[in-house]
């Protein structure tokens, strides 16, 4: 099975291929939806297969390059395109297939009826192709490729509907906006790629980790690298200052943004750095700087997404704050709770979109929560399943949520500071607020619609997804219980990654001694907060709106700066874009191409044309003038001749 | 045996064919299209041939030809090729066939000359790649403009005979110094070798030891003349112009192979024969060639006519290209050369679907479209894929090329700094930004023009032209080892010319 | 005083005045016989310098040919008389201090030189040389060539002349 | 032979710069032709000479090829003129200046 790991973006390569090709001729939609999820759910059996086969392989041989082709071979330069098959590849290629085969089969039943069925089913496809690639690739330049690919189907998903209209103008801008923010960010991965290769001399992980280990480098490299690595990361995973995209992102069909800017491909910078996590344990200071930015951006994001009436936007904001928790782990080290955050982030996000997609179905493309209210009698399945992604969000025990977001607590905690363990328990609070203002005000309450909405249930190929996920996201947190619960097995999911992350962990001082009561007591108190705030959203949503008005009123200038994300995307608009969009067509284009350059090509042209013209003048015409000037010269020549006689 | 004559017999069929052309009726426009098209489908299948013939792991010119010219002067007939000549030859015989192909309906009147000069170009871009003497490139390298000057002049746009006149003067006044350079370094060979020579293996060998001082000034004189052909920033300004009055063949070879005829040159000429110049100048030309990427990007951002901005974007990518070759690493220069066949096809294809829409339309400016992609859905579909391979999507060629150049920038032991590669790669953002931002207003939003409701879309010929450049763009992206092996020896010569240890001996 | 110098001063001076009157008449038709004479006095200083065959062919050709030529055409025109210096004077007497000016050196070149310093002439050379049997000889063997494309030429220039003097069909 | 070859050279350029004004002052074509003539012959003059001094018949060969390309010249030149004429009306060369710019 671990040799048959091509197949996992070969099929899914085909099925782009097949439905990109035969998609719009096909009027079937059953065939183009079953191939496009098939090919998918083969690929995760066969994903599940090889992490079976490596399950049984003893812990040290769990490593397995999977070599095709020479892709790029010059100098000393040598990129094959070959896939590593090892328990971080394994664990990723799990999510994207598992979660990916899912939302496959809940977008039949969503995309229903839209001209763009086959396209659609082909761009996803191409996106598990690209994700696998990121994730299985053995060199960075695989993961290059990856990376780029999901993010030229990012671009083209979140365009789908192109032709819609999208806040200010249309969803194309903000697919064009995504890729664009995420190339700024591949130019700092670019430039670690390279720096890579200077330093080590090859793009392979395994020599390139090998090297980092063992060579003598001095540590601005490391901290070069590291930091233009996470430049990448920072706009793949929508960190500030790159954050940006995101939100917009929600343009995209809803499966979309459950798929890619939810469960996946946001958390491929959090792959990769857990993937150079030696390279990252090297460079302190930029651990230290990556845990500052997560921690930035887990609070930051939250804020705003506490006053967001749109419902995706709500989730899309949330996700870009527990993206910050993710970054918040592995700045201070604790690489693996990042990836377990990133798993159950991946189940609970994935069914919230899923849920949310359901709404907008069932309420007729309607988005705005405030038009919502008392829809569980309406949608029951749906309001379940989205509640209980709403307990796991906010941490409540036992679901998977709880788990992995108080294993990045303690770490930051145990490893980090004080401020960073605080920070991430404010943005707990904020988190399990926002979750229940948005449930309250969907679910519960008076309807707040007209009555030409029915809201109705989505059909059973939406709703089981909807389902399964949320039978995950319940019960995903149970393979990584701490160690203080589970006793002597210690944490499953810990030890699975553990090889992985051996090396760097060796170079960090981890775990300081502290107690188990510790643990016990911040976990208890974030808890309690926790439960706090679920209460109070739901008492003022659902019981006494009048205080959130009260208070939006009060603090008007506050409220406003949130509802418009603190105006960073006109910051942004009126610093980067404005300048540079005018600056090149006044200064550059109108001004020094045609004035300065051409101008003094086309001047000198002139110059010459007037200096002739004038000249010309000379040419009487009568040839007795010319013969006269000959005869002139004939004196001088003469004269010349006589004076060397 | 029949090796010896492949090359010249590769210029004879153009010739011929061009000659054979003129046999025919005027008015039969159609058989003037097909006996077009079958004399350049020959020209490519012979260089098939040769490339067959070539055996890329010995390096060097294969399938030399040499018959005395000019005896008193030892000037020569002398055609070959190696691994980059080859590619880029290869690159011309598949891009004239389909640019004729591509101007079966859009070329209404004259089409006979309109044939006649198309194939007269071929013969002068062959020549250029396959000379191996100096004064046998510079008479191919000269006539080569002609049949651009009047295919740009003929069959251009309203402003063609600026364009053309323009293009025409650029390109003329830099190889004047070329050949002031060129008979420089005859008459000096003729102190040397006891011989006045133009024989380019001769001179590689006797070249790198002028005098450092005369050096600069014989280098200047050949990088002027390739610079402006590049064009290297800012000696651009005739690129815009021709680019948008030519017709849609003329852009095409414009941009796919006559731009090439100057970084081949840079890599042909100025490196080898100049060496301690090529290294004392490298710093400055690679930073103007970073200027020129990120200045063409800007440039192109900001442009309303499609052709224009695509014509910006090419001096962007030729910037990527002559950096790549003065980083002077084995990756960078690789990495150029691929770069060359890269842009040839990427831009190639770029020109190609302007002009279909053209065709339809015409009209260029970028505001009269919008939202069409609902309207001509595989026009879209070969546009974004197109698009994708200019801005350098890892999978399509475009990456392949900039990556290998950025990479030896980076590593590069004579330019020797972050700052080159760390600019150059801000390239890759301008990329995406002009060139998605131009997809979106073209193809996304909504309709704005009721015309273009009517537009139809991509019929067979249009289809398959595409497709076979698609095919390349593919390939090269996920396979380039298939074009990277036949170069590669050629390059670690050319390398190995510029840090021999005779030329920094005599420093 | 030899009788060649009083034959050279004689024809000398009729070539030499000659030649200044015909630049200087208003009347085209008496410069060109002041030419003509100018032509016999040439052919008389032709024939002091042993070059017979050359006199008699100036006398033919020029005096007789060309001359001729050029008067018809002055009789076929009719052209009207010009005033000497009425037009541009001062570039005119320009010109003449010009032509001066190069007299000068040229005589001044001439006698610095001294050709006849070193010239021992030999007469019965210089007979043989100007004979129509030497020049006829060489005309046939080392000239050829020569002689040939002067035919040639000749030719062109009727055909030329025909094709500019004929008037156009319209 | 007893006459000083500089007499012979001295009238040869005498007439050689008379027909040199003549061509500089003279506005009549014909005139104008006739004193390229007359400096044709100063020519011829020269030539005979040094070929009667030296005894050598060559100086004589080329005043004959001279003599030839002046009849050639007579005639092309004559037929410009009468075409001119034709043309303009006029000898005129003041106001013949088509080869002003």
């Amino acid at each position: 099975m671990v040799q048959l790991i091509y197949l996992t973006t070969l099929l899914p390569l085909l099925g782009f291929l097949f439905n990109g090709l035969f998609g719009s001729k096909i009027k079937n939609e059953k065939i183009i939806g079953i191939i496009g999820s098939s090919t998918i759910g083969i690929s995760f059996l066969i994903v599940v297969g090889a992490f079976f086969q490596t399950l049984s392989m003893p812990v040290d041989q769990r490593q397995t390059i999977v070599n095709l082709f020479t892709w790029i071979k010059v100098g000393n330069l040598d990129v094959n395109v070959s896939y590593q098959v090892d328990q971080l590849s394994l664990l990723m290629g799990l999510i994207v297939t598992g979660v990916g085969f899912i939302i496959h089969v809940y977008s039949i039943g969503y995309m229903h009826g839209d001209k763009g069925f086959g396209r659609f089913f082909a761009y996803l496809n191409l996106f598990i192709f690209a994700m696998m690639n990121l994730v299985l690739g053995s060199n960075f330049l695989l993961l290059f490729l990856g990376w780029e690919g999901v993010g030229l189907c990012s671009y083209l998903l979140i365009g789908f509907w192109y032709d819609r209209k999208f806040e200010k103008s249309t969803t194309s801008d903000a697919a064009k906006k995504a890729f664009i923010v995420n190339r700024i960010g591949d130019f700092g991965f670019l430039l670690g790629i390279f720096l890579i290769y200077l330093t080590f001399g090859s793009l392979n992980f395994n020599d390139v980790f090998a090297r980092a280990a063992s060579l003598n480098i001095p540590q601005y490299v490391f901290n070069f690298i590291a930091l233009f690595l996470f430049i990448g990361a920072m706009g793949k995973s929508a960190q500030i200052p790159l954050y940006i995209w995101l939100p917009d992102a929600m343009a995209g069909p809803t499966p979309v943004s459950a798929l890619i800017h939810a469960a996946t491909m946001v958390t491929a910078g959090v792959y990769m750095v857990a993937r150079c996590s030696i390279i990252y344990a090297s460079a302190p200071a930029i651990m230290e700087f990556v845990a500052i930015i997560g921690a930035l951006t887990a609070i930051f994001a939250a804020s705003i997404a506490l006053v967001q009436n749109d419902i995706k936007k709500v989730l899309a904001y949330s996700t870009v704050s527990q993206l910050g928790y993710m970054f918040l782990a592995l700045g201070v080290g604790a690489f693996s709770a990042a990836l377990f955050h990133v798993m159950t982030h991946a189940f609970f996000k994935a069914l919230l979109f899923l849920g949310a997609g359901s709404v907008i179905h069932g309420m007729h493309d309607e988005q705005n929560i405030q038009n919502y209210g008392g829809l569980k009698k309406y949608m029951p399945k749906t309001y379940v399943t989205f509640l209980i992604a709403s307990l796991a969000i906010a941490g409540i025990p036992p679901l998977s949520g709880f788990f992995s977001k108080d294993e990045i607590l303690w770490s930051s905690y145990a490893d980090g500071n004080i401020i960073y363990w605080l920070i991430g328990v404010v943005t707990a609070l904020l988190t399990a607020f926002y979750m229940f203002r948005l449930v309250s005000l969907t679910f519960d309450g008076k309807e707040r619609f007209g009555h030409d909405k029915h809201p109705h249930e989505s059909p059973a190929v939406m709703t089981i997804p909807l389902i399964i996920l949320a039978v995950l996201a319940a019960v995903g947190g149970f393979i990584g219980i701490p160690e203080i619960f589970s006793g002597e097995h210690g944490n499953q999911f810990d030890n699975w990654l553990e090889p992985i992350f051996q090396p760097a962990q060796a170079k960090i001082a981890m775990f300081g001694v502290h107690s188990s009561l510790e643990e016990i007591v911040l976990m208890v108190v974030t808890l309690v907060g926790v439960i706090g705030s679920i209460y109070a959203a739901r008492y003022i949503y659902i019981k006494n709106i009048k205080p959130a008005e009260k208070l939006s009123k009060r603090f008007n200038g506050v409220y406003n700066l949130l509802l418009n994300k603190y105006y960073v995307d006109e910051i942004y608009d009126a610093s980067v874009v404005t300048p540079i969009v005018k600056g090149s067509e006044i200064v550059l284009w109108k001004f020094a191409d045609i004035k300065i350059i051409d101008g003094l090509i086309n001047g000198v042209a002139n110059l010459i044309e007037k200096i002739s013209g004038s000249i010309r003048k000379i040419q009487t015409g009568v040839a007795q003038f010319y013969a006269l000037i000959m005869m002139l010269g004939i004196v001088a020549a003469l004269f010349w001749i006589i004076l060397s006689l | 045996m029949i090796n010896n004559y492949l090359i010249t017999f590769l210029l004879a069929v153009p010739l011929v064919g061009a000659l054979l052309l003129l046999l025919i009726k005027k008015d039969k426009e159609n058989l003037v299209r097909y006996f077009g098209l079958f004399v350049s489908t020959l020209a490519f299948i012979i260089s098939i041939i040769i490339y067959a013939g070539y055996d890329s792991s010995k390096g060097g010119f294969q399938l030399v030809e040499k018959q005395m010219w000019i005896s008193n002067l030892h000037i020569s007939y002398n055609v070959g090729v190696d691994g980059i000549s080859l590619l880029l030859v290869l690159l011309t015989t598949f891009l004239t066939p389909l640019t004729l192909l591509s101007s079966w309906k859009s070329i209404n009147k004259k089409v006979k000359e309109f044939t006649f000069f198309m194939l007269l170009l071929e013969l002068g871009m062959l020549g250029v790649f396959v000379s191996l003497d100096l004064f046998l490139f510079y008479i191919f390298w000269e006539a080569m403009l002609i049949p651009m000057y009047f295919i740009i002049g003929i069959w251009g746009g309203p402003r063609r005979i600026y364009a053309s006149i323009k293009f025409f003067l650029f390109t003329m006044f830099g190889s004047l110094l070329m050949l002031v350079a060129i008979v420089w370094l005859a008459v000096y060979a003729s102190g040397t070798l006891g011989h006045f020579t133009t024989n380019l293996v001769e001179l590689y060998s006797i070249a790198p030891t002028i005098p450092y001082g005369i050096q600069l000034w014989m280098f200047l004189a050949f990088a002027l003349s390739f610079a402006i052909k590049v064009p290297i920033f800012p000696l651009h300004t005739w690129l815009p112009d021709a680019h948008v009055e030519a017709p849609t063949a003329g852009s095409v070879i414009l941009a796919g192979v006559l731009l090439k005829m100057g970084t081949y040159g840079l890599l042909r000429f100025c490196l080898p024969l100049f060496p301690q110049a090529a290294i004392h100048f490298a710093p400055y030309i690679s930073t103007l060639a970073i200027i020129g990427i990120i200045y063409g990007a800007l440039v192109a951002m900001v442009q309303k006519d499609m052709k224009k901005l695509v014509a910006y974007s090419s001096v962007a990518h030729l910037g990527f290209v002559v950096l790549g070759i003065f980083a002077m690493t084995q990756e960078s220069v690789q990495g150029a050369v691929i770069q060359m066949v890269n842009h040839g096809l990427s831009t190639g294809a770029l020109f190609l679907l302007v002009g279909v829409i053209y065709d339809r339309m015409h009209t260029r400016l970028i505001s009269d479209y919008g939202g069409i992609a609902k309207i001509v859905p595989v026009f879209a579909t070969f546009f974004m894929v197109a698009s994708l391979s200019s801005i350098g999507l890892p999978g399509l060629n475009g990456f392949v090329g900039e990556f290998l150049i950025l990479l030896g920038t980076f590593k590069s032991p004579v330019l020797d700094s972050w700052w080159f590669a760390g600019f150059a790669t801000s390239g890759v953002i301008f990329a995406a930004v002009y060139l998605l931002w131009l997809y979106q207003r073209v193809f996304f939003g909504e309709v704005k023009n009721p015309k273009v409701n009517e537009l139809k879309d991509m019929n067979k010929r249009e289809i398959f032209i595409l497709s076979a450049i698609f095919v390349f763009i593919i390939w090269i992206g996920i396979y380039p080892s298939t074009f990277l092996k036949i170069s590669e020896t050629s390059t670690k010569k050319v390398i190995e010319q510029v840090f021999s240890p005779v030329n920094t001996g005599s420093k | 005083m030899s009788l060649q110098l009083i034959l050279f001063i004689l024809f000398g001076t009729i070539s030499a005045i000659s030649s200044v009157l015909m630049i200087t008449r208003t009347n085209a038709l008496i410069s060109a016989l002041f030419l003509i004479l100018n032509f016999a006095g040439l052919s008389g200083l032709y024939l002091t310098l042993n070059a017979q065959f050359i006199a008699v062919t100036q006398v033919i050709v020029y005096a007789g040919a060309i001359m001729v030529l050029f008067l018809f055409v002055i009789m076929l025109l009719k052209p009207e008389h010009e005033k000497y210096f009425s037009h541009q004077p001062k570039l005119k007497i320009f010109a003449f201090f010009i032509a001066f000016i190069v007299f000068i050196q040229l005589v001044f070149m001439i006698f610095v030189s001294h050709p006849s310093q070193g010239n021992n002439a030999n007469v019965a050379a210089s007979v043989k040389a100007g004979t129509i049997e030497e020049i006829g000889k060489q005309l046939y063997t080392n000239y050829v060539l020569p002689f040939e494309a002067a035919g040639y030429l000749l030719l062109a220039a009727t055909i030329g002349a025909i094709v500019l003097a004929k008037k156009k069909f319209e | 032979m007893n006459i000083p070859i500089e007499y012979y050279l001295i009238l040869s350029g005498f007439m050689f710069l008379v027909g040199v004004a003549g061509v500089l002052t003279r506005r009549n074509a014909i005139i104008v032709f006739m004193s390229i003539e007359l400096m044709l012959n100063s020519a011829n003059l020269s030539l005979v000479t040094f070929s009667s001094y030296m005894g050598n018949s060559t100086g004589q060969l080329f005043v004959f090829f001279v003599m030839t390309v002046a009849a050639a010249e007579a005639a092309v030149g004559l037929a410009i003129i009468l075409a001119m004429f034709r043309n303009k009306l006029t000898l005129n060369i003041d106001d013949i200046n088509i080869l002003k710019w």
